[in-house]
Parts: C-alpha cells; structure tokens; sequence
C-alpha cells in the first residue's frame, strides 16, 4: 500500500473561494474533534466550557466571512449548550433519583465522537490503498480479439439506480416540454375517462390515489380529475369513503348489465 | 532507478490501440530512442516463447499485446456471457413501463417523444416486459408491463419494491435539518451574540 | 493438446472485470478445477517476478492484471482521465457503508454528523455503492451496500480484507490498534468545575 500522501482532504469548493484561510470541516464532528485535538484535552472528559467556547467561535467566524452555515453545525452547537447546562444542574439530592445513576450527559457525544473519529481514519486508510486509475491501471475497455467476436445472447447488467435515473430524466424532460409546448389538449379528459374505465375493469373497486401517479405534469392531474368528476355526473362510477379519513375508493356503479363498461361509453 | 522494460510493458498492457515507437518516445522523453528500442525487443523475445497467452504483435501502427490465434475458440466463450450494457432509450423505456404500466406503446412515445418501437422489442425479445393484453379503447392497442425476469435482473422482491420517485430526488436535494424547527439557542451567558 | 496456462492468461488478458476461479471454470469446463487453480498459481508466480510491467493480483474475489504501482506515474500520461480523486465526504461516506452495510441513509447521516444525500448520489453514480432494497422498519428506507466496483477501486480481495476498524482510546496518538473494552462513560464526579 503506497501513496498516502497523495491526499488532497480539504478540496471542497469552500475551502479555495475565501481570502481568510478557514479550515473547512466535514461537519460538527469534526471541527468538534479538531477543537478537542488542538487543545490538547480528553476526549472522555472534554471541558465543555473551553470546547462550546471555541465552537460558537468558530461559527461566528463563518459567519463574518459570509460562510454558508450548514444546519447541522447550528444544532450541535445547541447540543452543546444543553449538556453543557446539564452538567451545570445540581445533582438530585434525593435518594431515588441518585439511584438512577444517570449518565455523564457528555457520554453520548462522546460515543458519536469516537465512532465518526474510527472512520475517518477508515477513509483515510482506503485512500493509502493501492486505488485502480491512480496507483494501478487494468486493462478497462474490451479487447480487439473479444470485439470482433459478436456475442450471441446478451445478458444484461444493469443497476435500479439506473433504471430510477432514466425515469426522472424522462419525467424532467416531460414536465419540461408539456410546459412550453404539449399543452393540455395532448391529453383529453375522454382519454382519462377511457383509461380510468379500463383500470377499473374486471376491479370492485380502485384507490383515488392510484389515478394520481406521484410525479405526473399538472395538465394530466387535472384531465384525470375533470374526469373522474365527469364519470360521477355520467353515473358510471360511485366514489366511497369508508370512513371520514379514510381512502376514496372508486366503483363502478354499473355491475349489472353485462358487457363492457368501456364499449358503452366509446 | 526506473526499469525501462518495465515501463514500456505497462503501457503497452493499458493502451487501448496499437502504440508506435515515436508515440512511446513521446511519452517517455526522458529516456533514450534506442533504449526504448531494444526494452521493446527485449519485451518481444519474452512474449514470443512457447505457449505464452499473450503475444506481444507489431502491426502496421505499432506494437500490441494480444492473444495467440490458438485460444480464440476459448475467448468465444467469454464473449457469450458478456453482459451488455443497457442504452439510454432501452433504460428510460424500461423505466417508464416499469412505473406506469399496463402502458401503451403510444404512451411510452408520448414520454420520451420519439419512436419506441425497436427498443420495445429489445428488451421484450430479454423478457423484461410482456404483453400484458389489449386496452380496451379504439385501436385496442397493446399494453406492456414488466416481468419476473425484470424484478430478478434488479432483485426486487415485488413491483412495490421499486424506490419512488421522491426518495431518489431526496438524494440529490438537501437536508433533513431543514426540517427542524427553531433552535433553543438562549443560553444564560454570554455566549450568545456570538450566534 | 490445449495448453491451460495459455488459455487463463489469455482469458484474464482480455476480461474487462477481475475473473473469479468459478466463471473460469464455467467457461473452461472441460479442464479440472485443481488445474485451473494451479494455472492460476504457475501464473501468479511468472507474473510476480520482480520488474515486470504486468502483476496478477487478486482483487473483488477473482484474478485481474494490473501495472504495478511503481509504473503509475507513467502511465498517468498516457491516460486522458485525470486520476480518481476523493472528497473527504465521499471517502468517509464509502468507509461507513463498507463497514456497516446494509446502511440507511439516516444511519451514516447520524455517523458522519451531516446530511449526506448529494454524496450518496455521487457514489452511485460512480456505481461504488448500490441501493440493495429497502429496510424493513417504519418509512421502509433504502439501503445501500458497496459494489464490486468499490472492491476493484481500493484494491480489495473482499470485503473481509479491509483493514479491521481502530478502536480510538486517545486522539493526540490517533489509533491504537488493540481492541478496547468498554467505554467508561459513567463519570459522576468532578468535572463540573471545568464549567
């Protein structure tokens, strides 16, 4: 394993944008565990006052230079202050609180201390590691004798991760294009009509929601409301609530008369 | 003290084309035309002894490593395994059938504005989609929806499986301390203008 | 007569992915396991002679040539890609799921301190880690786990090989390798005056 030294640990954009040299953090973590190395103190035994000092110092700091403030920073800091006034309460007296033996109010920031410190280090210790495409190299493309042999069956590989991206790319790139141009006349509340018909058969009952597909463009929302409305007034189905809260469901309101309920309407 | 051979050997294993000797000397314009040269026949003589499953050629454009003709039966082999990789169109079709259906092939090309039809068959032909039956409107066109072979290829346990939308558009947007409510930020002393 | 040392190094040559003992044998499946473990090993040891350009490593559970690291600065010019670097965020992230996967999205959130959602999706971009499914607990979360690729970037045989987390006793001698035991955290006494 060679190489550690090629970290480059601090390359967030932040860190070269500013003048004033700040260091940059990963998070509260890790400034906390920095303010603990620097001064010097134990880790088990961290003197809150001195450390909740140079914290909110160090977040003021950020702010004079116009540093954009991550929440999380914010919320440690009044995790700080609240163990810190905890600590300042006098212990209970009485005997049954005493029994309770309560914890150090430190012991649970301590603990995510030690833990987050055990993968830094675990991160550091991958990028001594030899990585492929900086220490060793492979041969990463498909070799001329293999390239000229076509495959005959193809099985694919492929991640969920990919196949949700395609799916967004798409919707983005609907939502997109129905706003400029497609307008609502591309989808008619008759094709909704015939679509939620055709859903239905075979079915006793739907979920209002499922005609609601999470992330669809405004104009097939509202074509598919206008329609479920419009099949109300047509007597074609009957929307039901169980109960005051609960699911709408929709029927179809003829289950007499045979036949198709799609072929009447069309 | 670096080992020359060494260094031409690398890479002529990682270059994807064959590499001439000029191009060889560019890279390593610190070292000797002739010195290269004669790594490169050193490199050729070892390459060349019997039974070696990889040859160090010179063709017309230079020097490359490859696999000696007797071996390609074997190499066949590998290449009937090879997964392929999925296009872009085959991915966005799959998708949109794989959360939409039973979907119409008009649908589908109403979602990704252009022709489907080849790509439909492609992956109907890898029995990731079926025909699910006819929609019951004029035309009674042809309805898609994903199969077993589909939940197997990304080990979904069922349709439901799948991640929503909104839990991959939470990745890439920011941050559950937003959420929260007013920080308890008053504190007895005298830290406090420092927030 | 075919020559089974021939046929792995050339296989090996041409795979695109480190090659596992198993698939080698499914696609020579004609040749004896021991022999083509023991091709195997005649090639490592040929492979592992000092000063050769090309290595046999062992690497995500199966075999890959690779350059050895000493050539790396040369190679670095032949390849168009600047090499692979890391943020601190995305290292730290990827230390968290190798170690503890399956992994929500909340529980490395809750280690590292941080939101993590724009690096997780980084990673999986990068195809370093994979969504496995879902967790079966209220909100039903995603999990992720580390991919082979993961394994072929850091060099790693398995995810058994990486190196054993380090117990933390004190920070100003970072690390201590030997296991500790049980956190002394219940401290009743005295520290109120440091407040």
């Amino acid at each position: 394993m060679s190489n550690g030294g090629n970290l480059d640990l601090y390359q967030d954009e932040e860190s070269s944008s500013y003048t004033v040299k700040l260091e940059v953090f990963e998070g509260p973590l890790d400034l906390l565990l920095h303010l603990i190395r620097k001064n010097e103190v134990d880790i088990y035994d961290i003197p809150l006052s001195i450390i909740t000092k140079e914290y909110l110092e160090y977040i003021k700091m950020m702010k004079e230079l116009n540093l954009e403030i991550a929440g999380e920073f914010l919320v440690m800091a009044s995790t700080l202050i609240q163990i810190k006034s905890k600590t300042l309460l006098p212990t209970p007296a009485d005997e049954d609180a005493a029994e309770e033996e309560e914890e150090d109010p430190r012991a649970e920031l301590v603990r995510r201390l030690l833990e987050y410190q055990k993968y830094k280090d675990a991160a550091l210790s991958l990028t001594g590691r030899d990585m492929l495409g900086r220490d060793t190299y492979a041969r990463s493309f498909i070799s001329p004798e293999l390239a000229e042999m076509l495959p005959e069956e193809e099985p694919v590989e492929v991640e969920l991760f990919e196949l949700i991206e395609a799916f967004r790319k798409v919707l983005d790139r609907v939502s997109e294009e129905s706003f400029h141009e497609v307008g609502a006349e591309s989808i008619t509340i008759a094709e909704r009509i015939n679509e939620i018909l055709s859903l239905l058969e075979g079915k006793e009952s739907l979920l209002f929601d499922e005609l609601f597909p999470e992330h669809f463009n405004r104009d097939f929302l509202i074509a598919t409301f206008l329609a479920v409305l419009e099949l109300c007034k047509l007597k074609m189905v009957k929307v039901v609530q169980a109960n005051r809260y609960g699911s709408i469901w929709i029927q179809p309101a003829v289950m007499e008369g045979e036949g198709s309920l799609v072929d009447a309407e069309s | 003290m670096p080992n020359l051979k060494s260094i031409v050997e690398s890479i002529l294993f990682v270059a994807d084309a064959p590499m001439t000797l000029d191009r060889l000397c560019t890279f390593l314009d610190e070292f000797d035309r002739g010195d290269i040269r004669d790594a490169l026949g050193a490199l050729q003589e070892e390459y060349g002894q019997d039974g070696r499953g990889v040859v160090l050629v010179e063709v017309a454009s230079g020097y490359q490593f490859r696999t000696p003709v007797e071996n390609a039966d074997y190499l066949r082999r590998l290449t009937k395994t090879r997964p392929v990789k999925f296009s872009q169109s085959a991915l966005e079709t799959l998708a949109i059938i794989a959360y939409r259906q039973p979907v119409t092939r008009a649908e589908i090309e109403y979602l990704r504005g252009v022709d489907c039809g080849g790509v439909l068959k492609t992956i109907l032909e890898k029995k990731l989609i079926k025909i699910l039956g006819k929609k019951d409107i004029p035309g009674k066109p042809l309805i898609y929806g994903t199969t077993r072979e589909f939940l197997e290829l990304f080990s979904l346990k069922d349709l439901r499986s799948l991640p929503t939308l909104k839990e991959i558009r939470d990745l890439s947007e920011t941050a559950s301390y937003e959420q929260q409510e007013e920080l308890p930020l008053e504190q007895p002393e005298d830290d406090r203008e420092l927030l």
